[in-house]
């Protein structure tokens, strides 16, 4: 299996989400992280002091899919989280050995 | 306030009051008389008679008043607003409010009371009294019972309070979706232009010791009688329909319908939505300008209409939802606030709670099923509940100030002492709904006007980057959260 | 508050200002002696004589104390208990609170007011006053000086912010676990068959003016004469043996002393608390019902009381725990606000402070030891501080108000115009104990009667899983934060 | 205040009133004269002539201001400073203005008022009211107007509410790294030989029934002359060098200048400002101790002046960042009412307007340009705002007091009744200037004593790990949030 | 060595703790998330506006240990985090090329 | 390409910030978490109630960087957090088997 992170921006979730699942992914994980990268954070002021904190609001994305279905997943949320402006963020694929489901037991591919 | 010609709300039973002493109040308006200037700066202009001189009673309450009514607006009603928006525009619809406090401040001193407050033509006041001219610490200010004054100062402090509020008012209709700097450009003329004319129709008059000599000195809609105690004309439906027609030429938020906009903060909300309702008390009770029974009966009514109408929201939501809901409630709150304001002196506090009920019930079809259908994004429902609650409430002043429901009914001024006049609850009803009428067209009209030239010429709409990121970040480099 | 039947607290100062002015004390009585009835409606009564007139200044006064102790609750105790919660009940205990507000007011004007504060036997008034049938904008109210008064609606609105608060203050025993329709339900049967019944006991008089010539009407605690300046047994004791009743039957949170519950904001528990202390102004310096140097010397025992029990909590933290606290800070604070309550007219500044210093230290072993040895679950500490505070508070006041130690002692009644009492410490500290344990008794057997019916009937908890969950989602469909 | 010797600033308009009443404002003035003692305990003192009797309207408006200024403090002011620093530290910041005001009520009725207003030297009072000894509830004090009695314990309440603020305000400019014990301490001596004196030297004098006749019975500053309202230098410049030299001497906070420290949460940066707005109105209106035409002026004031600065902050941003700010608005309006303060009753509302706009500029080039430049840690600006704002209010004040600026002037009260003094402008200012010195060289010399000995003492700094960790988990052992 | 990734439902926490400080677990990494899966979030109504978020707040917990411990990590957390009904959760386990222990520089096995 | 993952202390995220540019890493995730480990939570008590939760705030730091750089990634954050005392906080290294830039489809070391 593999697990497919994505780094996005915070208001396309509901998109990449609906792709997703119209592509039959069933379940994914979600958090919000800061993100540093090629796009700048806003200066901040406040009564002088200044901050430029380079540090963006970002949504990630969190899949675990079967082998075969990577290629497609990646694909799906590339597409749903694209602007073309600086900050879209990235994909990272990566393997994962075995899965659980917590509630049955079952494991791997009939887990997800 | 509005009134009738020969008349002001304040029933038979101060009457019966003024009867039992008469020779206080037949001395106070005789001194009163004396004196040729209307409503106000009366010492200074005649230091040969005897100055009315204020109760100071009188004086500490509408000082609390003011400072009460400020307290609904900052921090109250931006809190009220601020929870219900995303985080990312937070701070914008908070300073917003603040800001809109301070720039009419200034207008207010400037030239607003001026125009409002005195004598011009049945439309607008005059400029006599720009920059304040002429008030001292002893200038007076009339109030609703003969021979009993105010400091000027204090009336002007209080009445600025509502020119605050009105506008404040407005911003939710576009809220996360105005850009600051058009908005108080926004704001200026609309204070000049729609409210100082309607607060001058609806309010001006010259006095109750004044009227009987000066038959004709009085704004237009006070003149055709309609009854309105503390502004369901002037601020509610006012604002209620200039935020409509805002959020019409503005437009949707960027994914309006599409994504979730919960409020961020309901916590907010509860505490701006808490601080209305108290401060509330000063807005309605102090509207009376006096500290007396009626002043109490006012405060009495802002407590049993909210209660009722917070009540009948939430049972409405519970049968419809099947579950209640804390905003339910406050918004019911609010509505019952917005509906008791031009009859809190007029109603009883039993007759308080069905107004708002009533209220409540039609301001929650409103603001779900009839916005959901015409789907026009009035962010937080300035016309949902401020303008609908506002005409429940001027329609339903008719019915409640019935002496016969155990109403205030009105006072007839041109006699002195005042007596009670007689009321037709059917007449009455006519009054109130041109008077309804009248504001919708002139507020929703001049709004409408003002809205296109802004939206024309600086714009009234962030870039839909700014948007986006937020309104705290792109207007004003900051954000409301830093953990 | 609670008189001794031939007297009350009002001392020695306070008589030698009327025997300063004898002829207007002596005046103003007579002109109220000519009117039969009690402690209301005089001038609608009896017109053909000079009805009493209130002074503007305490209108103004009382006016403000009403829109205080609102505050205090709404958004006062609503932040205090909320943030004290974790976030996923923080909007369910908001709204409790906010519409306990807004149903016991509905219930009050209906028939609350009637039943507390009208004559009826000594246990419980009568329906005389229903739908406040009687009261108009000229009705008057006694207060504890012969020939002053109030207009009466503002003493109805006082009032009622009394009866709002208190079962407000009960759920905070029961936190995080209580169905809010149960809990509604049994907020009006509590009330009703616990409130109303103690008000009328405890604070039920003729007045003044009245007491000589209908020496029996009041009700049975005040007639046995306790001393109860603002509420310490109607309020706190009663809120506080419910509540712990209440968390009894309704027993512990799930994961209650397994999983860890912090406060999810102690910065809104402080917002909480500072509003309240600011409100109880209105609370202790209202129930004087009048403005004057009384009224100020209550306002001067809320300060200090509050200040030496927030200091001595965080003393005794910072021994026992080598660190105080911030939520050590303010609770200590609100036992003393607690237990200055029923004090607060009678006490000194100086021995303010010693009362709030022992109440503050015995709730301190209260609400960490004890309550951590019986394994009870009162949530929020409502037992540990207003019952346990209300007690020191009510034995405490017998030892502060002894003008021997500079109290303010008590006012015999049965002359007109009142003159100071004779004094005895352990008299009145028996007749202290008295009010305590009939408060205490009838409070918690009635609440205890009423739990134990509604959990057997329609159910006082929710579903584990709606527990779990938190009550915002499950029973509001809200959550308190979106970020 | 500061007054001049032989008058007070109430100017010409209250004179004509006077004039227009003579008989009243004599009549009074005899009954007082006949009393020997001073500012107070008049009735006990003299039983056999007739006492003074408080106005209640007077009294009712004392009240509430008082309550308004505690509510100022807290939640208000805590909350404007704690949403500015990390939440690390925001119960820190909040623990250290709710515990200051606790310890500030137990030294005031200790000995405090006693050192502060009762007759000594020019520099300290006498400990004869330790413990408020002699004070009843019928003692009375004395107001600016001839005649005009407050009862003494509201009068001992409000001032209270004074002495709790200016410690509050210090502990802004070192928040985030200052030992919670130490501060403590550091409060306690610091009230005892900075405040307590200045509040003598600035607002003692024996009333004006008294002065007539004992000329020499007042503090140094107010014998001079300086005029100061509401308290801009006893409170504001008193506080803000305290602050500055204890900023400097604690040092900077950790990573200060390297790591971001944005506010953690504007929102309640933002709803503190809003309360100390209306906090404010209780503390320049009340400043009057009366209720009447100057008491509304001096709000009128604190509204103008504020928005003016508000708005002229905002402006300042806009042209130097191209984008106003949320904090920028609040901290403009905070800057206003520091200005107004002293000159609150003098002022027009349309000088207050300029007065609030040069004060918002000058502070916000030292609170950015010149504070960057010197590189000191002033963290919340109390500095900037509170000490240089203050300095431009009590300069400020001769030229808007002016009589011929439409200003009040100032009274004459070695004539009975008060009539106006003579005034003129660069005397003032002279006058103004040397209050200004006086305050900045005693509190900043003796600050800076009491900070290095604490320093090297007991130690004014948590160690580098608590500090990094967060006071509020190092030394109060909670969190401000729990999610 | 092994990551062990756990998505657990909020109040289980504390006995997937225990369990593992029991198992022998030292340390390991927690954050708040989102999921979507079967589990369905409930339905809120602001005011006439409804949303259903399907949206449920969980608990991550990350855990690495050696390759030897894995399996039985899995096992306890799977039973700790078990209640039997729709959203307990998953547990995914990955690959770990090095580990450091940044106080020490100790690396891989002695780090964890 | 690796991802390291960095569990640190949260005052040290700027310092690691900082060295990682001037290791010429251009982009990297960040979000808060929670850890246990030997280092213990300060005891928190709320009016009698006493939690020592054992839970520390910690910063996670996630970046992917080329195979050949990961080594100096991890030396550089090693440094950067360091502080000598316990709860300084673990470095983990995976792989990552593709990487995508959601603006411009680029992929693998390309997107970085
Ligand atoms: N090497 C990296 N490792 C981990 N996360 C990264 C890395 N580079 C970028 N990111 C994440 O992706 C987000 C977007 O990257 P950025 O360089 O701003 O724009 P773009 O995706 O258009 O190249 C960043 O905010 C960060 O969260
Ligand atoms: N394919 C997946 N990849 C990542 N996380 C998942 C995936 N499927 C489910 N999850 C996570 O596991 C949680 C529980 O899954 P859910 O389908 O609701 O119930 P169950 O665990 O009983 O099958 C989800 O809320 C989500 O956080
Ligand atoms: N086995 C592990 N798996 C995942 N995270 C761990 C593990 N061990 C420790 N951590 C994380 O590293 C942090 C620091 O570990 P700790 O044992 O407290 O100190 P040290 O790093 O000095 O050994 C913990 O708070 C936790 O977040």
């Amino acid at each position: 299996m593999k697990l497919v992170i994505a780094i996005i921006k915070p208001f396309k979730l509901d998109d990449v989400r609906e792709a997703l699942s119209a592509a039959g992914v069933q379940g994914m994980t979600v958090s919000e992280v800061k993100g540093f990268g090629r796009q700048k954070g806003q200066t901040e002021i406040y009564r002088g002091a200044e901050y430029t904190t380079n540090m963006v609001p970002k949504i990630k994305i969190e899949v675990v899919v079967e082998d075969g279905q990577s290629a497609q997943v990646v694909e799906t949320i590339q597409q749903a989280a694209h602007t073309g402006s600086i900050g879209d963020g990235k994909i990272f694929v990566q393997d994962v050995g075995q899965a659980v489901r917590i509630r049955t037991g079952e494991t791997n591919e009939t887990a997800l | 306030m509005t009134f009738d010609l020969k008349s002001l709300a304040k029933g038979a039973a101060f009457v019966a009051l003024f009867a039992a002493a008469p020779s206080f109040a037949q001395e106070a308006a005789a001194v009163v008389a004396a004196v040729p200037d209307v409503a106000a700066a009366v010492a200074a202009a005649a230091p040969a008679v005897a100055a009315p001189v204020a109760d100071k009673g009188d004086t500490a309450w509408m000082l609390t008043a003011t400072a009460l009514v400020f307290l609904m607006t900052i921090p109250g009603l931006a809190l009220f607003y601020g929870g219900l928006v995303r985080s990312k525009n937070m701070l914008s619809v908070l300073t917003q409010v603040f800001m809109i406090c301070a720039i009419v401040c200034l207008i207010w001193v400037t030239y607003g009371y001026s125009l409002a407050f005195t004598s011009g033509n049945e439309f607008i006041g005059s400029l006599d009294k720009i920059f304040l001219k002429g008030v001292t610490t002893s200038s007076m200010a009339a109030t609703f019972s003969n021979g009993v004054y105010i400091p000027e100062y204090v009336f002007i402090a209080f009445q600025m309070t509502f020119a605050c509020i009105t506008p404040g008012l407005i911003v939710g209709a576009f809220a996360e979706r105005v850009k600051f700097s058009s908005l108080m450009v926004f704001v200026v003329l609309w204070v000049t232009i729609v409210y100082f004319p309607i607060a001058h129709m609806v309010w001006y008059w010259a006095g109750p010791d004044f009227l009987r000599d000066a038959p004709t000195d009085y704004g237009y809609l006070w003149g055709k009688g309609a009854l309105d105690f503390a502004g369901g004309t002037v601020v509610h439906i006012n604002a209620g329909i200039a935020g409509l027609v805002g959020c019409l030429i503005i437009g949707k938020r960027i994914g309006f319908g599409k994504e979730p906009m919960p409020p961020h903060s309901l916590v907010m909300t509860m505490i701006g939505a808490s601080l209305l309702w108290v401060g509330w008390f000063g807005f309605n009770a102090g509207s009376n300008l006096e500290s007396n029974g009626l002043t109490a009966l006012a405060m009495m009514n802002t407590f049993t209409a909210t209660a009722g109408a917070a009540v009948a929201w939430m049972l409405v939501e519970q049968v419809t939802h099947g579950k209640p809901s804390m905003l339910g409630g406050v918004t019911g709150a609010v509505s019952g606030l917005v509906a008791i304001t031009p009859a809190s002196g007029f109603a009883t506090p039993m007759t308080s709670i069905l107004l708002g009920m009533v209220a409540a019930i039609v301001c929650y079809v409103f603001c779900t099923t009839i916005k959901n259908k015409l789907k026009y994004d009035d962010s937080l429902d300035v016309f949902g509940v401020h303008c609908v609650g506002g005409i429940i409430g001027a329609l339903g002043t008719a019915i409640v100030a019935d002496p016969a429901l155990g109403g205030q009914g009105f006072l007839d001024y041109t006699v002195i002492p005042a007596v009670a006049g007689a009321y037709d609850m059917g007449t009455q009803m006519l009054t109130q709904g041109r008077a309804v009428v009248v504001t919708l067209i002139w507020s929703g009209g001049v709004s409408a006007v003002l809205f296109l030239i802004l939206d024309k010429t600086i714009g009234l709409r962030p870039t839909v980057e700014a948007e986006r990121e937020g309104l705290d970040i792109s207007e004003l480099g900051e954000r409301a959260y830093n953990n």
